[in-house]
């Protein structure tokens, strides 16, 4: 009697396997770690390159957007790409080591094999962007999700009109991409950094970042409304007041954008640990407008 | 939908027809303080341990569908290289025999996030496509609120439905494989007096239901309420245990653990099915957590449920069964608090 | 020599072990001995230089120490110094090193001498307050249990080598048990401490139809007020609580705010 | 004419015994002027504890006294509660509890066995060693205990601190197709337990006798391990409520275990005390075993504990078959009496691995333990190893045997007790 054959459903073997499906559940994609800079004394850059060749062309992501880095036996967690979209499936992740999977992980070498899985999640809206400003405002580690859609402005930057990345870090000894800073301000970027403590060799302000945000809104006349688009990132009790000074200063909420951290297990609106009301921020963020922010509870 | 009828009797001849699947039923797993049975959902191995006078299962059956732990793949690792290996961990379809109605629109909800549209949970749907159900209609309970819930009847997500008419089942057919299955018993087109004993039948069972939760302008009134002095109350009961959401049929959140095997060279990716009450469930890298304090948890389980859901999918992701309640020691159950939240009060 | 071996291209060393008991029954060392299953990979992760139990030769040269047992003599303050000054890593295993255990339930007489008496009468006898390791040493890591569980033994173990981060379940014992499918103890009229226990030992007892005793100590944020409520309106003698918070020592500050 | 010899040794925390004990061996010019056995372990003072505790957490702490036999206290302990209560246990509980104690001594005499003493045999420091040299043995020992390990966990709900077993019966019983598999499983090891006869068949034990007393239960048509009356070789026989009269103990100075006595200076109890005493209550294949190995009733010489752990561990396997088909044959009853707590005292005296141990409580009215007393065997052992100890290093002495030699026997002469020695000192 066979009656009760539902079939074998997707067969495993199949379905982690099938090309065309990259973006099956439990698929991750092999990448290599080609190179491992150290940053600071917490953060690492790497540079990870899918091993496959025709999927590495094909990994297209968008400037925001997230992968999951596995380390297997060891763990999986979100991490936004750092690099420029151009580059496909050579990436680049800036990760602080804070906890299992990213301790470990500043231990790897270069050569070693870890699983990614996506591109997961919401992105910047860089064209929307074009002809207008750009304020990129950072606090930290924030600085990490905002090199892609930075990048974007770099590569196109007749596009884009002022560019502003306002950063603000704990001490200069946890600045991150400082090698980077004199070829931003080569493409007429205007580049603050503030610290909250001060070493031997700043000669730059100590304050908080909204003592340059000021500033910034100062010289736009108190009025962001025409013309100008925000990325924050950084801690949750920066978003407050940056938001806060961004909106006194008239810039429409929907041109405000704010990438939010939440623990996550899946990427894939599954685990529900993401989840703020029913709200996934791996499904529908991390990148939100700042309406979307308002619109739920405990978000921030 | 087909409506058929077979004797009373011929019931064990459907228990014998599925009996070569691996079949889930509700079944009697000791007494209570009063006596009286307690029932679990359970592999069957015998027609006479099948109860499906049951009232409701302590737990649902969730755990056949997302255990409680379940393994997402294995590792292999050899010199600095590894392969994974992906199993779905089903591999013969499972008979449910005897769903109550608020059980199966349960999985439907679960359907609903779990088997898309993004990323299917191919752990879930393979169980889910998987599977044979037999639903069962059920007699109220004192703490069942599926009618506020729009749980308490069923209209897809199953392949049979029984409704039992004293001497005779009736029975809604909403599959082929049901019909085929169904052929082999004496089955006849139900009698107009059928019909009318199945309507009765009906009128007196929603007469029954006299738990009840005003769920009108729900979302609304949590938004409003969500600083409301009631949370507190209710967190300093909670024990912040994960009972509720463990014998939640709609409850689904889960964490990831990977082991490595004592001999280093193969590990485990194994998913636990989590619950948004746990101190931890929101705590990210670093110990921030979002949530640090059970009254701010136990009010994110509600919104979830009743307003989040709703917003996304246009129902509550809860279908009134009441086994929260019933579970808990700190006597926290949904009516209740509902109700608080609307008038500020918090029963004793 | 032992082999190389590495984990994604780290190179894990077979770090020096070597196990200690103060005063304890010794069963959370058997338990090691006791899942026979994967005693050899276990043996074959670290290397073992010291364990009285099942070998002769010892040495003072380990990096993880484990320390089973409660301090209830000077001698035992002394060879516990001695070890955390060798090891790089020392690991409190069972709820007498983490808590006391049972032995500390000595320490609710008020009255040593009474103690001594009743079990040696005249004979003299050093003995003195009993207590758990961390007040005396820093304990890096604690295995909790009475008996400790070996597969969360191992899974400690493996990760101290790997050096992957090792954390306890925040959380009561209630959630493993409600997943296990379990009634609940309540609900066939016996106490239970699972809604105020740690877990992580996939509530055995529960499981097994005896409810917790509390032996893993309090989970994060334990609800003890709410506890007593749950006894009260179940009619569970308030004393039978009691005896079961105070058996292994994990809930002794927690206790002080209930009313007797 | 060989020099008299002159040696000292002292050896601190005996190693491959469960709890701290020292030897302490002084000889000069041939004469032994000093050969002690010293417990040094730190007291518990369960008995202290368990005053003012409600009946129900006797078992749990008890249980606790000791890692390796925690199985047997937590049964001598229930004994003694049921019995003050006045509560007879159900035949279906006898042979849950009598099956989960063949569980126990199965586990417990293998690890000593193979582990503990194979070793010295073997001339190896530890099993851990003999894993490469001896691989075979030492899955072979693996596969026994797991066995039965396995089988406490079925019916205890754990192998070490038993959940299931509660006064008044079983908290929850075992599935009955594993347990259908365990008797499988049980049988299947029948072989592994002739090959372990055959691997300490070849082993020559040391050459060593002392008379001493023997004291165990007394069989009573069956080879005894849950209660009834106590007997000594020397002819005492006496009811377990008795025990007292049975154990006589006192305190020595160098040692924080009591010590026992009977009729002589010194007693014996344990595998071969049982073995001797009840000899004839063995299963065939048990005596047959037995006969293999030269143990026959009454042997003196202590090494010979060895042999009469592995008789047992064939007897308890077979009768664990017999309990198995009697436990399938007929249909669960009811698992658990209710308790209803009475003023009184009872006696429970159970064989654990090592020997006989008592638990004796009073109880008043409300259910509360009063006074409590625990007898274990290790303690009632101690007397005997000491004077052991004496007369054995005497001989070599005598012989001119090396410090090497001296020690290494005398080690392997406590050992052959399977001292436990956090039992003694609880
Ligand atoms: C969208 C997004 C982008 C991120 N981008 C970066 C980045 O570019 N660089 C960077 O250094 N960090 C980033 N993080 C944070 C990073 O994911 C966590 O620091 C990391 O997962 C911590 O893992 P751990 O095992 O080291 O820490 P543990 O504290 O040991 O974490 C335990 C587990 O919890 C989960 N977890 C803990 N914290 C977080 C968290 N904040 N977010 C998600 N999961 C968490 C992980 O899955 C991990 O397995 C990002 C987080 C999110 C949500
Ligand atoms: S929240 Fe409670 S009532 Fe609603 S479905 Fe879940 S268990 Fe049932
Ligand atoms: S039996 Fe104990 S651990 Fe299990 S749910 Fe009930 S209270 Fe919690
Ligand atoms: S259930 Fe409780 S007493 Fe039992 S092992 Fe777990 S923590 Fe210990």
């Amino acid at each position: 009697m066979k009656r009760l054959d539902f079939v074998d459903v997707l067969s495993a073997d199949r379905s982690s396997a099938r090309e065309s499906d990259l973006n099956n559940f439990e698929y991750s994609y092999k990448a290599e770690i080609t190179s491992v800079y150290r940053l600071t004394d917490t953060e690492k850059l790497y540079q990870i390159r899918i091993v496959d060749k025709v999927q590495r062309h094909h990994f297209a992501f968008r400037p925001g957007q997230f992968v999951m880095l596995e380390l297997p036996g060891i763990g999986e967690g979100p991490f936004s790409i750092s690099s420029s979209p151009s580059r496909h499936g050579d990436l680049e992740l800036c990760v602080r080591a804070v906890g299992n999977l990213t301790n470990f992980l500043s231990r790897v070498a270069r050569g070693t094999v870890v699983g990614i899985s996506g591109p997961f999640g919401t992105s910047f809206p860089v064209e929307e962007m074009e002809n207008s400003d750009v304020l990129l405002i950072a606090g930290g580690l924030g600085i990490v999700p905002l090199r892609a859609p930075l990048f974007c402005v770099l590569e196109n930057r007749s596009r884009y009109n002022q560019v502003d990345i306002i950063y603000g870090a704990r001490n200069p000894s946890e600045m991150l991409f400082t090698y980077q800073y004199q070829m931003w301000r080569q493409f007429d970027i205007n580049l603050e950094i503030i610290v909250d403590q001060a070493d031997a060799t700043w000669q730059g302000p100590v304050g908080l970042i909204t003592e340059v945000l000021k500033k910034r809104i100062k010289t736009a006349g108190n009025d962001l409304s025409s013309n100008t688009y925000a990325i924050v990132c950084g801690p949750p009790v920066m978003f407050h007041f940056v938001c806060d000074m961004l909106i006194n200063a008239r810039l429409p909420m929907q041109k405000i954008f704010v990438s939010l951290e939440r623990r996550m297990h899946c990427g894939r609106g599954k685990c529900c640990r993401c989840n703020i009301g029913a709200t996934y921020t791996c499904l529908s963020g991390p990148v939100f407008d700042y309406w979307s922010v308002l619109n739920m509870k405990e978000a921030i | 939908m087909l409506f058929k009828v077979f004797p009373e009797n011929a019931l064990e001849i459907l228990y014998d027809v599925l009996a070569p699947y691996p079949l889930v039923g509700p079944q009697a797993k000791g007494k209570d303080r009063e006596d009286k049975d307690i029932f679990v959902f359970d592999y069957i191995n015998s027609f006479a341990e099948l109860r499906l006078d049951f009232p409701t299962t302590i737990h649902s059956v969730k755990k056949f569908l997302l255990p409680s732990r379940e393994n997402l793949c294995t590792f292999n690792l050899f010199d600095g290289d590894w392969e994974k290996y992906v199993d779905f961990n089903i591999y013969k379809p499972h008979v449910f025999f005897g769903l109550h109605p608020c059980d199966i629109n349960a999985l439907n909800k679960l359907d609903k996030v779990l088997t898309g549209p993004v990323y299917p949970d191919p752990f879930y749907s393979s169980k889910r496509k998987n599977m044979f159900i037999i639903g069962v209609n059920c007699n109220p309970q004192s703490w069942c609120f599926c009618k506020s819930m729009g749980a308490d009847t069923v209209y897809s997500g199953f392949d049979m439905f029984l409704t039992d008419l004293g001497d005779k089942y009736f029975v809604e057919i909403l599959s082929a494989t049901a019909y085929d299955i169904l052929t082999q018993l004496p089955i006849a087109d139900p009698s107009e007096a059928d019909h009318r004993r199945f309507i009765e039948l009906m009128d007196e069972r929603n007469r029954n239901f006299v738990c009840q939760v005003d769920s009108s302008d729900l979302t609304k009134i949590l938004d409003l309420e969500f600083q409301s002095p009631v949370w507190q109350e209710w967190g300093d009961r909670c024990m912040s245990c994960g009972s509720c959401a463990s014998v939640c049929p709609t409850c689904y959140c889960y964490g990831v653990k990977e082991y490595v095997d004592l001999d280093l060279t193969t590990a485990t990716k194994q998913r636990q099915l989590y619950s948004c009450n746990l101190i931890d469930f929101a705590m990210v890298a670093g110990g921030h957590n979002f949530r640090p304090d059970s009254p701010s948890r136990l009010k994110y389980r509600y919104y979830h449920k009743h307003r989040g859901f709703q917003e996304a999918y246009e129902e509550a992701l809860c279908v009134g069964c009441g086994r929260c309640g019933q579970a808990c020691l700190a006597d926290i159950t949904v009516p209740d608090v509902i109700d608080s939240v609307r008038r500020q009060k918090v029963p004793k | 020599m032992q082999k190389i071996r590495t984990y994604l291209g780290i190179e894990i060393k077979y770090p020096k072990t070597a196990f200690f008991e103060l005063s304890s029954c010794e069963g959370c060392q058997l338990q090691i001995l006791n899942k026979e299953a994967t005693l050899l990979n276990f043996l074959d992760l670290v290397e073992i230089v010291n364990f009285r139990e099942v070998m002769s030769n010892r040495s003072n040269d380990y990096e993880i120490a484990f320390v089973e047992g409660s301090v209830t003599r000077a001698d035992e303050v002394t060879q516990l110094l001695e070890i955390r000054q060798q090891a790089k890593t020392l690991v409190a295993l069972g709820s007498c090193a983490c808590f006391g255990g049972v032995n500390q339930l000595k320490n609710r007489f008020q009255n040593l001498e009474w103690v001594k008496k009743e079990v040696y009468g005249n004979h003299p006898i050093e003995t003195q307050e009993v207590r758990p390791l961390s007040d005396f040493v820093t304990v890096d890591f604690s295995i909790y249990g009475c008996p400790v569980k070996k597969e969360e033994v191992e899974e400690i173990v493996t990760n101290l080598v790997l050096g992957k981060s090792i954390e306890h379940p925040r959380y009561p014992v209630c959630m493993e048990c409600t997943a296990n499918g379990n009634i609940c103890l309540f609900n066939l009229g016996e106490p239970c401490l699972g809604p105020v226990t740690r877990a992580g030992c996939d509530a055995w007892c529960p499981n097994n139809r005896m409810g917790c005793w509390g032996c893993r100590g309090p989970a994060d944020d334990a609800n003890l007020r709410q506890l007593q409520k749950i006894m009260d309106d179940h009619n569970i003698p308030r004393q039978a609580m009691f005896d079961r918070l105070e058996c292994f020592g994990g809930f002794t500050s927690a206790m002080k705010e209930m009313d007797r | 004419m060989r020099n008299a010899i002159n040696c000292d040794i002292k050896i601190k925390h005996l190693t491959r015994v469960e709890g701290h004990g020292n030897i302490r061996i002084l000889i000069k010019d041939g004469q032994v002027k000093k050969a002690s056995w010293d417990v040094v372990e730190t007291p518990r003072f369960f008995e202290a504890i368990l005053v003012g505790k409600q009946w129900e957490n006797a078992p749990v702490l008890c249980g606790r006294i000791c890692g390796i036999c925690s199985i047997g206290h937590t049964l001598a302990s229930i004994r003694a509660t049921e019995k003050a209560f006045g509560m007879v246990p159900s035949m279906q509980t006898e042979r849950l509890r009598l099956l989960l104690k063949h569980m126990e001594t199965l586990q417990s005499h293998i690890l000593h066995l193979y582990f503990l003493i194979a070793p010295d045999f073997l001339g190896a420091d530890s099993a851990i060693e003999l894993i490469k040299t001896h691989t075979e043995e030492i899955q072979r020992a693996a596969r026994l205990k797991l066995l039965a390990n396995d089988g406490g966990d079925l019916v205890g709900g754990r192998r070490l601190h038993p959940i299931r077993t509660v006064v008044g019966g079983f908290t929850m019983l075992p599935d009955r197709r594993k347990l259908a598999t365990l008797r499988q499983r049980l049988y299947a090891a029948l072989p592994d337990l002739n090959k372990t006869a055959d691997l300490f068949g070849s082993f020559t034990i040391p050459d060593f006798f002392r008379e001493t007393e023997f004291v165990s239960l007394q069989a009573n048509g069956s080879y005894p391990f849950i209660g009834g009356q106590l007997m000594s070789s020397d002819g005492v026989v006496k009811e377990e409520e008795d025990y007292l009269a049975m154990t006589n103990e006192y305190m020595v100075d160098h040692s924080t275990s009591k010590w026992s006595k009977l009729s002589r200076k010194s007693m014996a109890v344990g595998a071969l005390a049982r073995v001797n005493n009840n000899f004839t209550a063995l299963h065939p294949s048990a005596r047959e075993i037995a006969g293999q190995l030269g143990l026959q009733p009454i042997s003196y010489n202590p090494f010979m504990n060895n042999f009469a752990q592995l008789v047992e561990c064939v007897h308890v396997v077979q009768d664990s078959i017999l309990l198995i088909d009697e436990l399938l044959g007929s249909d669960w009853q009811e698992s658990r009496q209710q308790v209803i707590p009475i003023a009184g005292h009872g006696t429970g005296a159970v064989e654990v691995p090592r020997g006989i141990l008592y638990h004796w409580y009073q109880f008043d009215g409300d259910g509360r333990i009063t006074k409590a007393d625990c007898v274990i065997p290790t303690s009632q052992n101690n007397g005997n190893i000491h004077h052991d100890i004496k007369a054995m290093v005497q001989e070599l002495a005598d012989q001119g045997k090396t410090d090497h030699e001296i020690r290494l026997l005398a080690e392997m002469l406590v050992r052959a007790y399977d001292p436990c020695i956090s039992c003694s000192v609880h």
